[in-house]
């Protein structure tokens, strides 16, 4: 559960995967300026944290890469304030570093024997590609429809295929190099925070809320190639 | 009266613990069929998508069971007759693959039949062929995940068969391939249908090497499981639907299976 | 040499099987001896289901199994029709299938005619569709007779094939067999534990005792001179050890037998029928030389006859009629007198 | 010299076969060991979080394995034993838990163990007890996809096994329990055993129910398979490391098995 | 009653048993009967291993089954000591752990010294340690035995209990029987096909065929009275159905005999033992009154003696001795004279 005592507490958050270093590092540093506090980090897909956090799970704050799965939350009535967006990804496309199949632009995509890897449009990362490539004018047939962007970049650092659209911020890997997009033709993405209206300590998870969209948790998030909102 | 004759009657101390097994097994899919949006199930259950999803897993599922068969009953004979198959180095590599969780079973068969695998790599430099992203694939992760089942099971069956019958069809002249053919198989039919059926079901069900080794792209490599996970995020209740679908296509396979299934389980 | 000549030394456990046996091709061989002598592994062995540790089996001037020559012919190349003792048919074949499993295996002609025929020939034809599962122990080893008889063997393996037979079919299986073996042309071993079988059927005899062989000759000789009281008693009779002067036999056991023929010195066996030993109450007085004072076992009275186990020196068996049995009213515990003539019974050198 | 007299010999036509299926199989555990991270194995084997993590599997997939032992061979017991427990749907639901992609398996748990679901509603409202996102959560999701396989394996043997034997015990004055006891399971031992083991490496495997049904907290609910998979989008090398700590442990708990393991499967 | 009465109507597939069956307490009951009669699944049935269809079986006033009163008492609540035809031995159990089963199951006191003690009797306490797999056909009988003897039953139901026993362990664990059945004081049902078995250890015989009784009663009635074929078979005898007018029996084959009781009338049954039949070259002249012309169609020899199978009518078994055989030249197919003295044979009322 969410608190243990008046000294000790320990904050549970659930946040998107595409938030792991970052706020392992922001967790760090709040754990710094409130002693005797623990944060406890979750990460995972948007949609089962969120699927979590409606079920009641012991979730303080929740964090979510896409505005749409965050509304689910708040029409559920689990969170305690309207959610507001604090920070933004944007698309890139990210090559095995060896980059074999010679891929410098956006348009290098449409080349007839390119392999290309994308989201399912169903998902937020699939809507974005869709979205990118229109902006670029770009027919491309992939040969996957992956559930989720993790499953893309796997496939481009494993070097399956030849280029997958992720974002930004999921360039990390040596195995990886990006080719950015022009900012007008990449979509982006809306990250969106709240406090679980279910949590027993509100104000500590208020604070954590705060931190983040604050002036150093934008800072540290721009580090790791975060827009802001 | 004649209830009261019955020779076998059923002890509690069994009863009970059946029971239970019988809810805890039960009560999910009880809930699955109460959450799920019957309104919906019609119309999904011929879209061209499910339909297309489920011809694929069909496809792929009985195929990968036909690959388990063909070369994992040899490797359990070969297991339970032979020395150097016996040994714990092939016992062990036939169970690894069960506990490997899927995601990292497809990384493995990147590792091996990628573009930039072991034995993917030389295909790819030699022939230009490529395994992932292909229906083959499907059919190649689906096999991996399920011949384990398979393989232990009939090498369990194997293991506490008689040999002395087949020894007695030695005696009648029987060639090697003759005894297996005509009594080591029927004599464990019912243990090979029991494998292939846990063989079918698991690669039915499989989705994490699927999705990693083959890819999710609907015609060629999304099955029903993807098809199942990719709408869950986003429509949960066609993904429930959708299982459904899965669960009552595999209820009325298993169930019209059950008088074969069961004519072989008798001696 | 025509026929079956193999030397064995083969270990199941802590079991050594160590024997030479030799079965001319045409003679059909009876392999007796007690529960657990080796007969089974014997018959095994020869068969090619378990390689022999050091020695060499040969059929007819071919080697089956020669571990110094690196020759092991495998079970299904060497056409031996091997009867098991718990029949091992086929669970999931019907009887017919399972009799028509040999030629088909063996792709003789028309397997299914085979098949009925012994089927016929065994009297079980109206049982061809049942499975194993579904018959009585007698009907189960008729159909294990006929499936090894259907696969037309080279050489005959029968472990007890007649155990579970009723008596009144047994002597028509019997009939049948001597009929058909008589036709067969290779060399039969036939384990038995029916004295009769041996004589009705064999024309040599096998005596195995503790994984060796203790006696084997023709049924004749074995039959009329037992070696060991196991074959004694097998057929039927009293068997002494004794050293021989002047037909006069002393005993290992301190008893004194007149014997017919002055003539035998040294080391002889003595054999006296249950039927030419006579029980008296008081000392006999006339021409038996042979009176011993015994004390009764035992008695088993049969329709007509009795058999009696009295303890001396020496013990012996005594059949007396069912008259006697009652004017000596005999009972365990009983003390008597036991006579045979000289001339009633039989001494011969002991040969090993 | 021995080598050429040995009665078994192994035919090509087994071998070929026998020798593909391990190919296909080892190929990519073999790929797996070749792109392992060796460097990064050592300090991740040592990290809290993988102790942790591997801790938490142990724990849940043995209590797993022991939940289905209790409840499933009673069952199969039954399902092999009386009439009514042999029926098609009894079966039926066996075999489905095994089609279920493991993420709608936990979608089912939920509605049946939920909050709100139909018997952990419930328990909500009447006990105050919650079961999703605990450790017990863990234990039921691993049962669920792991039962079925010990349940088929151990009905499958019971079928085949010689009932007379039971016969042979009744008349001696045993009991059911005592005939079930002392003759029964020992004759089934093998496959109890090749069941369980099935249904442990399914446990330890198990990730998309656990996932959804018992979230992935560490320390609580993150077990191996899910650590790895939390894994593999950041640090894709320390999933591999993750996954072979996996495989490596796994391996040595079934060789070391294997002693007593095939003891049992010896008769 | 004391001891078993059993009305029973059972199946098997298509065959049907449907017999009435009385065992006295402290007696034991030979069952006879060809192979595939139903002596196996009487045996089962008695034990509560199958329900019977109607009918009821009473033991000593209990009733242990009954469809009418809707009673079934299950097999371990019986104490029928059942030694299967095909052992059933728990392979994964020792010898020792066998035998201890049943007492222990039980409760009886100090289970490993009865089951030693029984090992001991049938003399296979050195196999205590060994499974089931590495025993000898005859060694596992054995070990049946004593696990069902252990076991203390109430009743004995004994299935071919030395069937797979070498001849001369079989005269001692009949005698440990014998010894063990007197001192039982419930009812014995022994299946059996040696008749010297039957006429050994049996106070009663029953005999069955085709499912039904064909005769019953004391061994002695039994063996001197057979009432069928199969049973003067079994007896070593030839039986004739006839008529009997003033001495002389017209038989169904049209052949007369002369026989020894003047003032028997109406259906008999006439037995010629095979020794009291002479065979002639030509037709003998003399007193024997039945003289009828046959034709050999079997030799069987024994050591000394020949069985010699005619047709006639009448069809005979002849035993001759190994002299006469040569004397004659018997060979089948030869045409001869057989003579019987009406004295020497006998005839009685045919009793159904
Ligand atoms: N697997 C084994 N391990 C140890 N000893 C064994 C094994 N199999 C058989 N034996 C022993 O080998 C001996 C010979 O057995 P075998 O079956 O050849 O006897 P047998 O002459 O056929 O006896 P029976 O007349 O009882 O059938 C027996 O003493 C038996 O106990
Ligand atoms: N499951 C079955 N289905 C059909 N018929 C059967 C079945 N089991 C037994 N029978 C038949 O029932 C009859 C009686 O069998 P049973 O075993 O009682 O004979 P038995 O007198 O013991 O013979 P044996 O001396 O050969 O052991 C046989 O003809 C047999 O073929
Ligand atoms: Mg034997
Ligand atoms: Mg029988």
């Amino acid at each position: 559960s969410g608190s243990s005592g008046a000294d000790e507490s320990t904050l549970t958050v659930s946040a998107a995967a595409s938030l792991t270093e970052s706020f392992t590092e922001l967790a760090t540093q709040f754990e710094a300026d409130h002693p005797g506090t623990t944060v406890r980090l979750n990460f995972g897909g948007s949609s089962s944290l969120a699927e979590q956090v409606v079920s009641g799970a012991p979730v303080d704050v929740f964090a979510s890469a896409s505005r749409t799965t965050m509304d689910t939350v708040v029409e559920a009535g689990a969170a305690a304030d309207d959610a507001p967006t604090f920070t933004t990804n944007s698309m890139t496309i990210a090559v095995p570093s060896a980059n074999r199949a010679n891929l410098t632009s956006i348009a290098d995509l449409a080349k007839p024997g390119v392999r290309v890897a994308e989201c399912a449009p169903e998902v937020p990362c699939g809507a974005a590609a869709r979205k990118t490539l229109q902006n670029a004018g770009v027919t491309v047939t992939p040969v996957t429809l992956d559930p989720d962007v993790k499953t893309v970049l796997g496939r481009v650092a494993a070097g399956e295929v030849d280029a997958g659209l992720v974002y930004v911020t999921d360039i990390r890997t040596a195995n990886v190099a990006a080719i950015p997009i022009p900012a007008d033709v990449a979509a982006t993405n809306e990250y969106a925070i709240t406090v679980v209206k279910a949590s027993p300590q509100q104000d500590l998870a208020r604070q954590f809320v705060d931190f983040v969209a604050g002036p150093t948790g934008q800072q540290v998030l721009a580090t790791y190639g975060f827009g802001t909102p | 009266m004649t209830g009261k004759r019955r020779t076998e009657s059923t002890p509690w101390y069994l009863v009970v613990p059946g029971v239970v097994a019988i809810a805890f097994l039960g009560l999910p899919l009880l809930g699955l069929l109460l959450i799920a949006p019957w309104g919906d199930l019609l119309p999904e259950l011929t879209s061209e998508e499910a339909l297309q999803a489920l011809r694929l897993s069909l496809i792929t599922s009985l195929s990968a069971t036909g690959l388990a068969l063909v070369v994992g009953v040899p490797l359990a004979v070969l297991m339970s007759r032979t020395r150097w198959f016996a040994g714990p180095w092939v016992r062990a590599l036939v169970t690894l693959p069960l506990v490997l969780p899927p995601v990292v079973g497809g990384v493995a068969l990147l590792a091996a039949f990628g573009r930039n695998g072991i034995a993917g790599g030389p295909l790819y430099e030699l022939a230009g062929v490529q395994l992932p992203f292909t229906t083959l694939a499907v059919v190649i992760a689906e096999a991996f995940v399920a011949m384990p089942f398979l393989v232990i099971t009939v090498d369990g069956a194997l293991r506490s068969a008689d040999r002395r019958l087949e020894q007695a069809a030695a005696t009648l002249g029987a060639s090697r391939w003759t005894v297996f053919r005509r009594v080591t198989l029927p004599l464990i039919a019912p243990s090979i249908a029991a494998g292939a059926v846990l063989a079918w079901a698991r690669a039915l069900g499989e989705f994490g090497a699927t999705l990693t080794f083959a890819g999710s792209f609907p015609g060629v490599t999304r099955t029903l499981p993807l098809a199942i996970y990719a709408a869950l995020d986003v429509q949960r209740s066609q993904a429930i639907a959708l299982s459904l679908v899965l669960v009552i296509v595999s209820a009325v396979i298993l169930v019209s299976l059950r008088g074969q299934f069961l004519a072989g389980m008798r001696r | 040499m025509n026929g079956l000549s193999a030397r064995i030394d083969v270990s199941r456990g802590d079991f050594r099987l160590h024997v030479d046996i030799v079965a001319a091709a045409g003679r059909i061989t009876a392999v007796l001896g007690p529960n657990g002598s080796g007969k089974t592994t014997l018959l095994h062995t020869l068969a090619g289901l378990q390689p022999v540790d050091a020695g060499r089996i040969e059929i007819s001037g071919r080697v089956l199994d020669d571990p110094a020559e690196s020759v092991f012919v495998p079970a299904e190349h060497r056409r031996t029709g091997l009867v098991f003792q718990d029949f091992l048919l086929f669970p999931h074949l019907s009887v017919q299938a399972n009799v028509e499993f040999g030629p088909r295996s063996l792709g003789l002609p028309e397997p299914a005619r085979r098949a009925t025929e012994w089927l016929d020939r065994l009297d079980v034809a109206d049982l061809a569709e049942r499975r194993p599962s579904a018959l009585s122990g007698g009907q189960a080893q008729r159909v294990a007779l006929a499936r090894a008889l259907a696969a037309d063997p080279d050489m005959l393996l029968l472990d007890e094939p007649m155990a579970a037979l009723d008596a009144s079919t047994r002597v028509e299986v019997r009939r049948e067999l001597r009929r058909h073996l008589r036709e067969f042309t290779g060399p039969t071993l036939l384990v038995t534990h029916d004295p009769l079988d041996a004589l009705v059927l064999a024309d040599d005899v096998v005596v195995l005792e503790s994984g060796r062989v203790s006696q084997s000759g023709t049924t004749d000789d074995v039959g009329r001179r037992p070696a060991t009281s196991y074959v004694a008693t097998l057929m039927g009779a009293n068997l002494l050890h004794a050293i021989a002067v002047d037909g006069l036999a002393t005993c290992t056991d301190g008893t004194t037998v007149a014997i017919p023929d002055r003539a035998l010195r040294g080391e002889v066996i003595v054999v006296i029928r249950p039927e030419a030993i006579v029980l008296h109450r008081t000392p006999p007085e006339g021409s038996a030389r042979n009176v011993w004072p015994v004390r009764v076992v035992d008695v088993e009275t049969h329709l007509d006859r009795s058999l009696v186990q009295v303890a001396g020196p020496p013990d012996l068996a005594v059949a007396v009629t069912a008259a006697s049995t009652r004017d000596l009213g005999l009972a365990p515990g009983m003390q008597l007198w036991a006579s045979a003539k000289a001339l009633d019974l039989d001494a011969y050198p002991r040969s090993d």
